[in-house]
Parts: structure tokens; C-alpha cells; sequence
């Protein structure tokens, strides 16, 4: 490191300002005496009783606060948008390795990482995870193949884009038929089942689905779109 | 062995927020701002999250035996639901803006923060 | 026990976070994150938190690399 | 929003204006005009203040538009700044009114509610408004540039009609003050005295013809104001007596000089000269304007100054009627060099041809011209509605006893015979001029005509009307008023006011980081200073 | 019916993008146009509150009272005209997918109760700006984008910061729920909460010594974007940043504190356009200006200022989406947005739009702007701000000085181009102006909705004072 170019003046001033900051911050919240009860307190005690799921924190995401997620849907639906926009799909991956060993493995991990990634989407209401994590797993199957397949392998646009837009209309949906048959949007619109069942959490199972569908093909998109770059 | 874990996570955390500021406000790099933003953000999870930690209590869900939901023996899931929300939402953005300034250095050849003069009243 | 392990995981994050902010060279900047992804991801699990620790991993493993890894690889390893 | 009411004063300045839009409407400009007649109207027959101000505005931009076809950025930049600046001045007046009347009808306002520094406030702003619409000194800046790059009609519509919504605004507005609290109006029959000295020297000094009448245009405002300053029945007279006068006179004297620059393509006094004879109509009417304006004891001019030096005596104010006095007979100069330099005198040598006036441009100076002529015979004519419009403001009555004889306190004249024996005179000197044109030789070089020691330059061309002014330099006090100009101050201002704004500017230019650090600062700085 | 509808409809027209991608533009206005017509029909049944899924305390709160509706309509009517306005072009995707999150974004602001909810849909609006900004994909759009990104982030962070301490110290996230028990948690901590939400939304309202990027992101975007972000983005966060000073009861100083802030923000912003050659710039600090002058109104926190506050909202972003849109016209046929080219054209339509816009931005009768300039110096007036009325009556002088000088522009230069609109065009710009005009000599109707939202907003304020 060189030290002279490191510590300047004007970064000495930023940095006392910035540690000026950070002390009154921490004096402050050091202080901080936190709520005795909580939303969170709340909904633990509901949980059961309105949702069935098992996962609390999977409910949350889903249910109590589904648009939330929606709208988490659509922010990454929006970047990964402006990401294929600036950065156009070219022909050349910029990893090509042709390792047969590579090939090879992946060819064997990338089902199981499918099947994993299913599982983790279909299991959140019942253990940690859920379709965020899942998709992002199933997505993580698709890079690997980026990395090991070279120029030839890409994605077919058609079913990435009908897949994302079906499962982000279908989240929508799940939320307006929730108007129709119940009384309030996002509502609970099925049977309930049972705490611990895979079938359990009613419209909660569903929406996960759907994210998963969605957050799999739009981070596949990504994977695609920064592993074969286009050169401006 | 303290009295409680949340003065320490919150100072740890803080300092590393600091630090991420520091980075955001001196360094010149454009992809290093993002990756302190990206730090910097991480740091508060940490802290919010850390905070809702008492030792002991177990992750809200229900599973391994334990069949019912109760504040006393459970951590709050609220924060966990927005943390999970908000960390989605942080690399989104920073994906879009790495995406920009891969084709801003593609456009300039630089990516330096106290070179970039397109904009102003000469231009 | 578990006081210690949390102490020492958050203290090495303060020293990742230096050196992602403050190393030269930017390769290692995102390695160190990376460290850093994983090491918060420790603390989750540790703060009770499975679902939050999950999504920073696949997020670690899935995205960030990707996606600050090709940014390097496109521009320029070096700061200035 | 819009409320309206139709008052004595009203149908007085709407029928003024009227009477010179109708007669100045052309076709090209015609919708602007009439937008600025529509807007006149607003104003002049508005009931609430809301209303005024609405037609005051469109009054400003519909000028401005009417202006922007043949004026400089610079001068159109002027205009609409010192406009608007009296016009927000204007505003500001009219919310603080509102905010001690609740009530923004004319009728509700009452100036003896109001505590004394808003009253002071209230008046001021209300003054910035009225000085800027009359071209009070200091705020002439724009008067002169916009009267000189206006097309020569809309000239006369500025200075016959535009410049008197000041006028109106006045009396609407402050004529009813307490009678204890009036120590701005002294400043301000000061500043009108002052601007009619000041402007009628700049006017002398002029070469070009409608700056020489802006400037008299202004001086003849600073009669009005110093007038309406009194709050006296019979100054109010005399301004409006003024008011309808100087509409008359200035009328005539753009059009007639419009027709001029129309036959020559000159507006320079040292281009012209020596027109006499070839539209001897032009010359008669402009020299009955010009009796007109000088306030010499005929045609009407001088009914307006009368009443204002009755109504300065009345008050015993003898320094400020010597200071009109001294400022009126001064107009005679220039009232002198726009005879001289455009009709007398020779031709100049480089002889353009000359074009056919139009025919529309004798209509309104005939019309003027009647009408100053039958004030002349009839001085007390007008005076039953101004002493109606000054009952509906308050003062006491004024009795005139004849249309013939306008008599105040100190003395009256009758105009029937004053103008039968001045009508013998002028056809005496008409003829007399008639007979001399036949003996006239051409001077045949520029020494023929020049003395008083100038020296001559070849190609120059010399007569009584070029120049004339330029010895005024040489007079102590008159020099030092010459050397003035407010434009300096107006200039060097906007000169500030750009510098900081470009340093101002600065801040949005700052880098990012820079941005993030002093909200970071801020952050801080507030966090530390509220705990 | 469902106050979701506002949001919802447009993300499921965008999540079905690819079923109609060579229609997006005709897609973009009906939808807009059915919004507007949703949220006209909603005024009868004002005020609505609903919650999602469950009830209080964990529902999310969506709420229409007679301020956001106001907003609403706004919004939904900037967008209609926005789309209208590029039926002309051909299907741009990232145009569509842009604005319609831009509208979800704004839509959200106004209509959401729940703080981290808010978080989400100031995220939206972000990210769809930080797009719109770099539609271009040129250096400078990038630059300009980039820029904006990193100080949203900044923005962000202390709005996450702000969101963290109210769940750890009030544990609840719905606005109301917070306003009840903001008083009973440790001061020191209100303070940092009201502090760095200050900032957050500060950076996004675009206020003084927080707006310093915002002329850079205005020249870098398209000239009808940056239209939207006048007319929506600013407007929406004014709105929020207002209504929490409300809801959470801030104290009189920090109230004081508010309106010198916008007060600087109004005057700094007008004297820096005075002498700019860039016609976008321009635009971005008399948007600057005029937000000042909103806030400034906003912040006394007085039912007549904030009437007039919403009243100069509802007229600022037409005549600003206005003069914007015209200067896009302008812009893609003569290529340039620097003042100059008043003087390259030649087209009589447009000099009367750009006329109509500046003088109803100026506040001269009879257009819009007066009425808005009028209630709120009345309303200054009842509150005895003197010194706020000669700030704005002088500041307002500079603000003539820059737009007269740019429209003398229109009379100079000698080779003009002849700039003709298509029918479309016209009758989009003329309802504008006619607006504009209407709103100027009949602003009652308006007045008297804007001020049933100004009661609507300011709820219990005015009982803390």
C-alpha cells in the first residue's frame, strides 16, 4: 500500500468525519432500548392459526407482508431488466474452459442442484429456504452450465421470458383472487392443511412457486447476460 | 460472560458501517463504491438483526420437536422476512449498477468517480 | 461459547471490511467480500436466523461472485 | 375571480384607451392590441384587487409580445424585469392588504385600519408599482429603450395609455391616506418634481426623436406625480386634467412622428430637417402638439398646469412650484428642437427620397389635434367628471361656473377668447412663413448656417435642432444631471446577481462524492447540534 | 374495487410484456387512461383504507384519502399524458418497462401506510429512474445514471437505517401505529429516526444541500423523462416527507428548520438558473425552485399553505410535464437542448406551449400558476410570514429573468426550421394549456378539492401547535 497516496489530507478529514459519525451513532444506539413487544410477537401468535406453515418467517414473506415480495419481484424483475438492456446478450462466453472433467460433473450436479433447488422452493413453508433461495439454487444449475458449456449453450429465450412473466402474472393473480373469493387482496383463498405437511399454508405453497419460477429465470437471465457479454 | 451480546454487535457492526462510509466517500473506483454500498448495507443487517438475537432463543420455525410458535422461545421473524427482502433488493441494485459501469467503462475506458464529466453546463 | 464465536466472526468482518474497502487491487476486494458474504452468513445461522443465512449464501454463491467477478473480468483489475 | 364595477375614473382612462387603441389598431398587430385593450379594461374597471392585478399582468406580457417584434433581447429583458418588478411589487401590496382587510375588494379597503408600518408598506410597494409604470426616476431605465425599439405605433400606445395605468393604480389604491402618516408622499412629490427636471434635460440632449419623447414622456409623468402627491382636490384635478392632456399630446406627437420616420426611413434629428414645405399638414399638427405639451397658455397644455399651480400654491409649497415652473418652461427647448429639427432648416445633403404617408396616420393626429383645440376653447369641459371622480375619492367639490373660464383661487382665464385671438396669430405666422419660403435660398455650405463658434465639420449636417443639447454639458448642475445614469446602477446589479449565480451554480457541479459528504456533514452536524 | 388495483394492474402489464411486445406503447396508454378513469370514480367513495391480506396491527395499509387521490389522479393523468405523447413512436420496451414501475413506484408512495413497504416502493421508483435515466445509453446517460445511483443508495441506506430503529424501538411498521407511540421512545433516538429519514427523503424531494445531483440527472435522461420525474417522482416524495412531519408530530423547530431549508432550496436553485445555457438545466432548477417553494408552504404546516401547496403540486407538474415534453419534440428534430435552439425553429404552436408553460410556472395571471402564486401568499399573508412573501416575490423576479430570456429566444436567428406537430401533438399540447388556463381563471373547483387533501393531510397537525 502506498501510504502517501492512501492517506491524504482530504481522506484524513472524510475518515474524522466518518468516525465522528459512527461514535455519535454508537452512542446512541448503544442506549437503544428496544421494544418490549413486537409485531413479531404478534404474528407468532397467529401464525398457526392463519397460515399452517410451518417456517414463521416464510409466512411473513408470503402472507402477511406478500406484497412486500411482490414488489421485491419486481425490483429484481426491473435491475435484471436494466441489466440485459445495458449489457446485450453477445455469442461469445467469456468462460470457455472444454474441461472434460468440469463437463463431466456438471452434467451430473446440474439435476441434482434442479432437484435441490425444487426441493428448497417446495419445502419453505416447512424448513429454511423457500422460492427465493430455491430459484436462486436452480438459477446457480444453469450458471454452471454457462461456465462449463462454452458458446454453445444458452438459454432459449421464449421459455426464460413466458416462464417469468406467467409466474410474476400468476403471483398478481394469486393476490386479485384473493379480491374474488375472499374479501381482501393476497388473502388466504385455500384450505389451510395441517402445521408440518408438505401440502399445508394454503396460497403460501403457491406463491412460492411462483417466486421460485420467477427469481430461477430472471437470475438465470442475469447469469447469462454477465457470462456471455457482449463487447461494445 | 457479557451481560448481553447486543452492545458488542452493535459496535462491530457500526464500525464496519463506518468503514463501508468511508469507502463510499473516499474511494475513487466506481466498482469499489458499489461493493462498499454493498458493505455498508450488510453491516446494518447485521446490526438489525443481531439485535433481535437474545442467546437461546431458537429460529422461528416450527420443527425438530417444537410444534408451537411462542414469542418467549422464538426470535422474531419480522425482521428476518424484511432482511431477506431487503438483501434481494441489494443485489439487484448493485447488479444494475455494475451492469452500468461496465458499460460506462466500455464507453470512457475508466471508471473513475472524480473523472466522470460528461454532464455540466459546458456539455 | 457461542458469545465468542460471534465476537470473533463480527471482528473478522470489521478486518474483511477494511480490506475490501482499502486494498489496491480489486480482485482481492471481492474475494475478501466473498469472505465477507460467507462469514455474515455464519451469523445469521448463529443469530437464529436459517432463512436470512440461506439467502446470503445462495446470494454468495449464486450472484455476487457472478456478478462482481465478470464486472472485474470486463474492466479493469486495478483501482486507478 | 374576476369582479368588476364600472366607476366614473374607470370609464375616464378606459375611454382614453379606447380612444387610442382604436385609433392606432392596425391589422398586423390588431389581436395583440385588443388583448391589451381587453386587459385595460380589466383593469380599469376591476372591483377587486385580485381582477387589477390579473389585468396588470396581462397588461405587461401583452406589451411585451407587442414589443418582442422589434426590440433587442436587452431592451425586452428590461422591460419585462422592471415590469414584472412592479408588478410582484404590486402583489405584495395586495396580499399584505389582504392580510389586515380579509377582503380583497376595492371597496373593503380601508388604509386607516392599518397598523403604520404596513400602512408605510403597503404605500411603498404600492409606489414601486405606480414609478415603474410611470418611469419615475431610477426606474426609467426601461421606459426609454422600449419608447426608442417599440414600432413607432406602439410607442404612442405606451406612452399615452400604458404609462397611465400607474396613474390610475394611485388613485385606487392610496389616494385615501391618513392624513398623519403621508411622509412618503413628500418623497414622492419630490421625486416627481426631480424626475420632470431631470427628464426634460435628458430630452434636450437627445438625437434620436422618440427618445427625446420618452424622456418627455417621463418628465410629463413627474408632473402627474408630484400632482397626485398632494391628495388635494384641486391636484387631483390637475393630474387628471394632466393625464387626459399628455394622452392627447403624446398621441399626436408618435404618430406624427411614426409618419415622419415612415416618408423619411430616418428617426435621427441629425438625419432630418427642412420637411416644411413638403408636408406642411404634419407641421402644423405637431406644432399644435407641441403648444400642447409645453403647457403654454393655449390649447389645453396649459389648463392641466394651471390647476397644478393653483393646487401647489394652495398648499404653499412655493420650492416645488418653482421647481415645476422652472422644469416646465425647460420643455420649451425641446419642444423647440423637435420643431426645428424636423421641419425647419434644410434638407441634409445626402436627400433619400421621400415615401407617401399613409393616410391612416393623419386620422388620430387630426383627432388629438381637435380635441386639444376644443380643450382649448372649453377649458373647463372635463372638469364636471374630474370633480365627480374626486368626490367618489373623497375631496370636496370644485365649482366651475363656465366650460369657457377655468378659475381657481388666484385668478382664472377664459379660453374662448385666449384661443380666438391666438387662432388670428397662427394663420398671421402661417402666412408670414408662406410669404418668407418664396424668398428662401439653399445655404450652400454648412457655414452659411452655423455660428455660436462651433466648427463645422464637412458632411455634418448643421442646423439649430442637431446637437442642440450638447452645450447644456457645459452648465454646472445641468452637466452633473447628464453625467447620471441610473443604468449603471441597474447594470452593475445585474452584474452581482450574475456573478453569484454562477457561483451558486457552482454547488450543482460539485462531483458525487463531494454531495454525499456534506449531506453526511449535515447528518452530523445536526445530529451533534440536537442532542 | 381495490386500492391495489393502482399497483397492481400496471406490474401485471408489465410481467405480461412478452404477449404483446410490438404494442407496449398502445398497451402504456390504455392502461394509463383506465387508471386516471379508476381513480376519477374513486373520488365518491373518499376515503378509502384497506389492508392487505390481515388485519391491524400486521396488515399492510393502503389508504386514498383526499391527498393521495389528488396525487393519484395526478399521477395517473402525467402518465396519460406521458404515453399519449409517444403513441408517435414505435414500441420501446425499456421505455415501457421504465415508466409503468416509475408509476407503480409513485402510486405506492402516496397510497402505502406501512414504513417498510414505503422502503420497497422508494426502492421501485429508484430503480425504474436509475433506468430511465440511462434510456440513452450514451456516456452521459450513464454518467448521469450512475451518479443517481450512487447517492440512491446513499439515500437509501439512512431509510433502511431510519426503518431498523423504528422496528427496534417502536416494534410496529404501520404509519399510524408508529405516529401513536413515536413520543414515548427515547428522544435522543426520535431525533436520529426523524434525522436520517430527513435525509433519505430529503435526497429524493430534492432539497437544498441534498439536490445537487439533480440537474446532472435532468440533462442526463431524455427531456420527457425527466418531465415524468418532475411531474411524479418529486411530487410523490414531497408528499411523503410531509405527511410523516405530520404524522410524527415534529416539533416547531425542526418545522422552522424545514421551511429554511426550503426556502434555500427555492432561492438557491432560482439564482443558479440565471445564467445556464442548457435548457434542461434550466427546467431541473426551476423544478428545483418550485419544490422549494412547495415545501416552504408545506412546512407551516397551515391548512390554507398547504391548499395552495397542493394546488401549485397539481399546476407545477402539468406545465413542467409540458414544457418538457415540448423540449423532447424539440429536441429529437433539432438534436440539442441548449437554449440556442429557441431561435432554430420555427413553429408558432410551440412558442405559444413554451409561452403558456413559463408564464404559468412564473405565476402570472391569467394561467394556473397565478391562482397557486396567489393562495399561497394569501395564505402567508394570514400567517404574517413577511419576510417568506418578499423571498418569493423577489426570487420570483429571477425566475422571469431566465425563462423571458429564454423565450426572447424565439425572435432571434436567422435560418429557421419549421418544427410541424401531428394532430395528436396538438390536441395533447392544447389540452394542456387550456388546462393550464382553465385552472388559472377557474381554480375553484381545484382550490376546493385541494383544500378537503389539505385538511385530509395534515390530520391532527395542527392540534399538536
Amino acid at each position: 500500500m502506498n501510504l502517501k497516496r492512501t492517506l491524504r489530507v482530504e481522506t484524513l478529514l472524510v475518515a474524522l468525519l466518518v468516525s465522528v459519525t459512527t461514535l455519535v451513532l454508537m452512542q446512541i444506539l448503544l442506549n437503544l432500548h428496544l421494544a418490549g413487544h413486537s409485531l413479531g410477537d404478534e404474528i407468532l401468535h397467529i401464525n398457526a392459526a392463519s397460515t399452517q406453515s410451518a417456517n414463521a418467517v416464510t409466512s411473513v414473506v408470503t402472507y402477511f407482508r406478500g406484497l412486500d415480495t411482490l414488489g421485491e419481484v419486481s425490483i429484481l424483475f426491473l435491475s435484471i431488466f436494466g441489466v440485459a438492456l445495458h449489457m446485450p446478450r453477445g455469442s461469445k462466453n467469456l468462460f470457455s474452459y472444454h474441461n472434460t472433467l468440469l463437463y463431466i460433473g456438471v452434467s451430473i450436479l446440474f439435476p441434482l442442484m434442479l432437484l435441490f433447488g425444487v426441493y428448497v422452493i417446495l419445502h419453505g413453508h416447512l424448513s429454511p429456504g423457500g422460492g427465493f433461495q430455491g430459484g436462486v439454487i436452480i438459477a446457480g444449475a444453469f450458471l454452471l452450465r454457462f461456465l462449463t458449456y462454452g458458446d454453445h449453450y444458452e438459454l432459449k429465450e421464449r421459455v426464460v421470458s413466458l416462464s417469468e412473466s406467467l409466474s410474476g402474472a400468476g403471483f398478481i393473480v394469486l393476490g386479485l383472487l384473493g379480491l374474488l373469493v375472499g374479501d381482501r387482496i393476497f388473502t388466504q383463498i385455500l384450505p389451510l392443511g395441517t402445521l408440518g405437511e408438505l401440502l399445508s399454508g394454503g396460497v403460501i405453497e403457491l406463491i412460492y412457486i411462483f417466486v421460485g419460477l420467477k427469481v430461477s429465470a430472471e437470475i438465470s437471465l442475469l447469469a447469462e447476460h454477465f457470462v456471455k457479454a457482449h463487447n461494445v | 460472560m457479557f451481560d448481553s451480546l447486543h452492545p458488542l454487535i452493535t459496535m462491530i457492526s457500526l464500525a464496519i458501517f463506518g468503514v463501508a462510509l468511508l469507502g463510499v466517500l473516499v474511494k475513487k473506483n466506481l466498482f469499489k463504491i458499489f461493493l462498499a454500498f454493498s458493505v455498508a448495507e450488510s453491516a446494518l443487517f447485521l446490526f438489525f438483526i443481531g439485535n433481535h438475537y437474545t442467546p437461546g432463543l431458537k429460529a422461528p420455525i416450527a420443527a425438530d420437536g417444537i410444534t408451537r410458535f411462542d414469542p418467549a422461545f422464538m426470535v422474531d421473524p419480522l425482521p428476518q422476512a424484511m432482511i431477506l427482502t431487503t438483501i434481494v433488493i441489494g443485489i439487484a441494485v448493485s447488479a444494475l449498477g455494475l451492469s452500468m459501469v461496465i458499460r460506462y467503462y466500455k464507453l470512457t475506458g475508466h471508471m473513475r468517480i472524480d473523472k466522470m464529466d460528461e454532464l455540466g453546463e459546458e456539455q | 461459547m457461542i458469545d465468542f464465536l460471534i465476537l470473533s466472526i463480527l471482528l473478522s468482518l470489521l478486518v474483511a471490511s477494511i480490506m475490501i474497502v482499502f486494498s489496491e487491487d480489486l480482485s482481492h476486494s471481492v474475494i475478501t467480500y466473498m469472505g465477507f458474504g460467507l462469514g455474515s452468513t455464519l451469523l445469521y445461522f448463529l443469530f437464529s436466523a436459517p432463512d436470512v443465512a440461506l439467502t446470503e449464501a445462495v446470494i454468495g454463491a449464486g450472484i455476487s461472485s457472478t456478478v462482481y467477478l465478470v464486472a472485474l473480468l470486463q474492466t479493469s483489475v486495478h483501482e486507478s | 375571480m374576476l369582479h368588476f364595477e364600472a366607476t366614473l375614473l374607470g370609464h375616464l382612462f378606459f375611454g382614453l384607451s379606447l380612444l387610442v387603441i382604436v385609433a392606432l389598431l392596425r391589422k398586423n398587430d390588431g389581436l395583440w392590441h385588443l388583448l391589451l385593450l381587453g386587459s385595460l379594461g380589466i383593469i380599469f374597471y376591476a372591483s377587486s384587487l385580485v381582477t387589477l392585478f390579473i389585468g396588470w399582468e396581462m397588461m405587461g406580457w401583452s406589451g411585451y409580445f407587442i414589443l418582442s417584434k422589434t426590440a433587442r433581447v436587452s431592451t425586452l429583458q428590461r422591460y419585462i424585469l422592471f415590469n414584472l418588478g412592479g408588478a410582484f411589487a404590486l402583489l405584495g401590496a395586495i396580499a399584505l392588504l389582504f392580510s389586515f382587510m380579509g377582503s380583497m375588494m376595492l371597496c373593503d379597503i380601508d388604509l386607516t385600519l392599518l397598523p403604520v408600518w404596513a400602512l408605510h408598506s403597503v404605500s411603498a410597494l404600492v409606489l414601486i408599482a405606480v414609478f415603474v409604470k410611470s418611469g419615475i426616476i431610477g426606474a426609467h431605465d426601461w421606459v426609454v429603450d422600449s419608447y426608442q425599439e417599440a414600432s413607432p405605433l406602439f410607442s404612442a400606445v405606451l406612452s399615452a395609455i400604458l404609462s397611465k395605468a400607474g396613474i390610475y393604480l394611485f388613485i385606487v389604491l392610496l389616494l385615501k391616506q391618513p392624513h398623519d402618516e403621508r411622509v412618503l408622499f413628500e418623497l414622492m412629490a419630490w421625486l416627481g418634481a426631480i424626475t420632470s427636471v431631470v427628464a426634460t434635460f435628458k430630452a434636450i440632449s437627445q438625437d434620436e426623436i422618440k427618445r427625446l419623447l420618452a424622456y418627455s414622456s417621463i418628465a410629463q409623468l413627474g408632473y402627474i406625480i408630484t400632482a397626485l402627491s398632494l391628495m388635494q382636490a384641486y391636484a387631483l384635478e390637475a393630474a387628471l386634467y394632466h393625464t387626459v392632456i399628455h394622452t392627447l399630446v403624446k398621441l399626436l406627437l408618435f404618430v406624427n412622428v411614426a409618419a415622419i420616420m415612415a416618408i423619411t426611413g430616418k428617426e435621427r434629428f441629425s438625419e432630418l430637417g427642412g420637411l416644411l414645405y413638403r408636408v406642411p399638414l404634419l407641421f402644423v399638427l405637431l406644432v399644435i402638439g407641441i403648444i400642447a405639451l409645453a403647457g403654454m397658455p393655449l390649447l389645453g397644455g396649459f389648463n392641466g398646469k394651471f390647476l397644478l399651480y393653483t393646487a401647489l400654491l394652495e398648499e404653499k409649497r412655493a420650492l416645488l412650484l418653482a421647481t415645476v415652473m422652472f422644469s416646465s418652461a425647460s420643455a420649451f427647448l425641446y419642444c423647440y428642437k423637435l420643431v426645428y429639427g424636423i421641419y425647419l432648416g434644410q434638407r441634409p445633403h445626402d436627400e433619400s427620397p421621400l415615401h407617401v404617408s399613409p393616410k391612416s396616420y393623419y386620422i388620430p393626429q387630426l383627432l388629438s389635434a381637435a380635441l386639444l383645440i376644443l380643450l382649448g376653447f372649453l377649458p373647463a369641459l372635463p372638469t364636471p367628471l374630474f370633480s365627480a371622480i374626486g368626490v367618489e375619492a373623497g375631496f370636496s367639490a370644485l365649482e366651475f361656473t363656465k366650460p369657457s373660464i377655468l378659475n381657481s383661487p388666484f385668478g382664472s382665464f377664459n379660453g374662448a377668447v385666449l384661443m380666438s385671438a391666438f387662432g388670428v396669430v397662427f394663420v398671421l405666422i402661417l402666412g408670414l412663413l408662406q410669404r418668407v419660403h418664396s424668398k428662401a435660398k439653399a445655404a450652400q455650405n454648412a457655414q452659411d448656417i452655423s455660428y455660436c463658434g462651433e466648427v463645422p465639420k464637412a458632411g455634418v449636417n448643421l442646423h439649430f435642432g442637431y446637437g442642440m443639447g450638447h452645450e447644456l454639458g457645459r452648465i454646472g448642475f445641468i452637466a452633473f444631471i447628464l453625467r447620471r445614469q441610473s443604468r449603471r446602477f441597474w447594470d452593475y446589479l445585474n452584474l452581482i446577481v450574475g456573478d453569484l449565480s454562477i457561483l451558486l451554480r457552482s454547488l450543482y457541479a460539485l462531483g458525487t462524492q463531494h454531495i454525499l459528504l456534506l449531506s453526511l456533514l449535515g447528518f452530523t452536524l445536526l445530529l451533534l447540534g440536537g442532542l | 374495487m381495490s386500492l391495489l388495483l393502482f399497483i397492481l394492474l400496471p406490474l401485471l402489464a408489465i410481467f405480461l410484456m412478452p404477449f404483446y411486445r410490438a404494442y407496449l406503447h398502445y398497451v402504456s396508454t390504455v392502461l394509463s387512461m383506465a387508471l386516471f378513469g379508476l381513480a376519477l370514480t374513486c373520488k365518491a367513495a373518499l376515503p378509502l383504507v384497506e389492508r392487505v391480506a390481515v388485519d391491524l396491527p400486521l396488515a399492510i395499509t393502503f389508504e386514498l384519502s383526499s391527498v393521495s387521490w389528488l396525487l393519484v389522479t395526478l399521477f395517473t393523468l402525467s402518465m396519460s399524458l406521458f404515453s399519449l405523447y409517444h403513441l408517435r413512436f414505435s414500441s420501446n420496451k425499456a421505455l415501457f418497462v421504465g415508466t409503468n414501475m416509475l408509476l407503480v413506484g409513485v402510486i405506492g408512495l402516496v397510497l402505502s401506510r406501512d414504513i417498510f413497504n414505503i422502503y420497497i416502493f422508494f426502492e421501485i421508483s429508484s430503480i425504474s429512474a436509475y433506468l430511465l435515466t440511462s434510456l440513452n445509453q450514451d456516456a452521459k446517460a450513464y454518467g448521469g445514471a450512475i451518479r443517481y445511483m450512487i447517492i440512491g443508495a446513499f439515500a437509501s441506506l439512512f431509510f433502511l437505517l431510519s426503518i431498523m430503529l423504528i422496528y427496534l424501538t417502536i416494534g410496529v411498521l404501520d404509519l399510524q401505529m408508529i405516529a401513536q407511540r413515536f413520543n414515548l421512545i427515547d428522544e435522543q433516538v426520535q431525533y436520529l429516526i426523524l434525522l436520517s429519514l430527513f435525509i433519505a427523503l430529503g435526497i429524493k424531494t430534492e432539497l437544498f444541500g441534498l439536490n445537487f445531483w439533480v440537474p446532472d440527472v435532468y440533462q442526463a435522461s431524455r427531456s420527457a423523462v425527466s418531465g415524468l420525474f418532475s411531474a411524479m417522482l418529486s411530487k410523490s416524495y414531497l408528499f411523503l416527507l410531509f405527511h410523516l412531519a405530520y404524522l410524527l408530530h415534529v416539533s416547531t423547530s425542526q418545522m422552522a428548520f424545514l421551511t429554511l431549508v426550503a426556502a434555500l432550496t427555492f432561492a438557491v436553485a432560482e439564482f443558479s438558473a440565471l445564467k445556464s445555457r442548457e435548457t434542461k438545466r434550466i427546467f431541473a432548477f426551476s423544478t428545483l425552485g418550485q419544490i422549494g417553494l412547495i415545501a416552504l408552504a408545506l412546512s407551516y404546516g397551515d391548512t390554507a399553505l398547504t391548499e395552495a401547496a397542493l394546488f401549485l403540486i397539481i399546476v407545477h407538474a402539468l406545465a413542467k410535464l409540458m414544457l418538457f415534453l415540448a423540449l423532447d419534440l424539440l429536441e429529437r428534430r433539432l438534436g440539442s437542448t441548449k437554449s440556442e435552439i429557441f431561435a432554430r425553429f420555427e413553429s408558432l404552436f410551440l412558442m405559444a406551449v413554451f409561452t403558456v408553460g413559463a408564464l404559468s410556472l412564473l405565476g402570472i395571471p391569467p394561467f394556473a400558476g397565478f391562482a397557486a402564486k396567489l393562495s399561497l401568499l394569501k395564505g402567508l399573508a394570514g400567517l404574517e410570514a413577511y419576510g417568506a412573501m418578499a423571498l418569493i416575490l423577489t426570487v420570483s423576479l429571477i425566475e422571469a429573468a431566465y425563462l423571458f430570456r429564454l423565450l426572447s429566444g424565439f425572435r432571434q436567428g436567422e435560418q429557421k426550421m419549421v418544427v410541424t406537430l401531428s394532430p395528436l401533438e396538438r390536441l395533447i399540447f392544447g389540452v394542456m394549456m387550456f388546462a393550464l388556463l382553465l385552472l388559472g381563471l377557474m381554480p375553484q373547483p381545484l382550490l376546493a378539492l385541494c383544500q378537503e387533501a389539505a385538511q385530509a393531510m395534515l390530520g391532527g397537525y395542527h392540534a399538536a401547535l
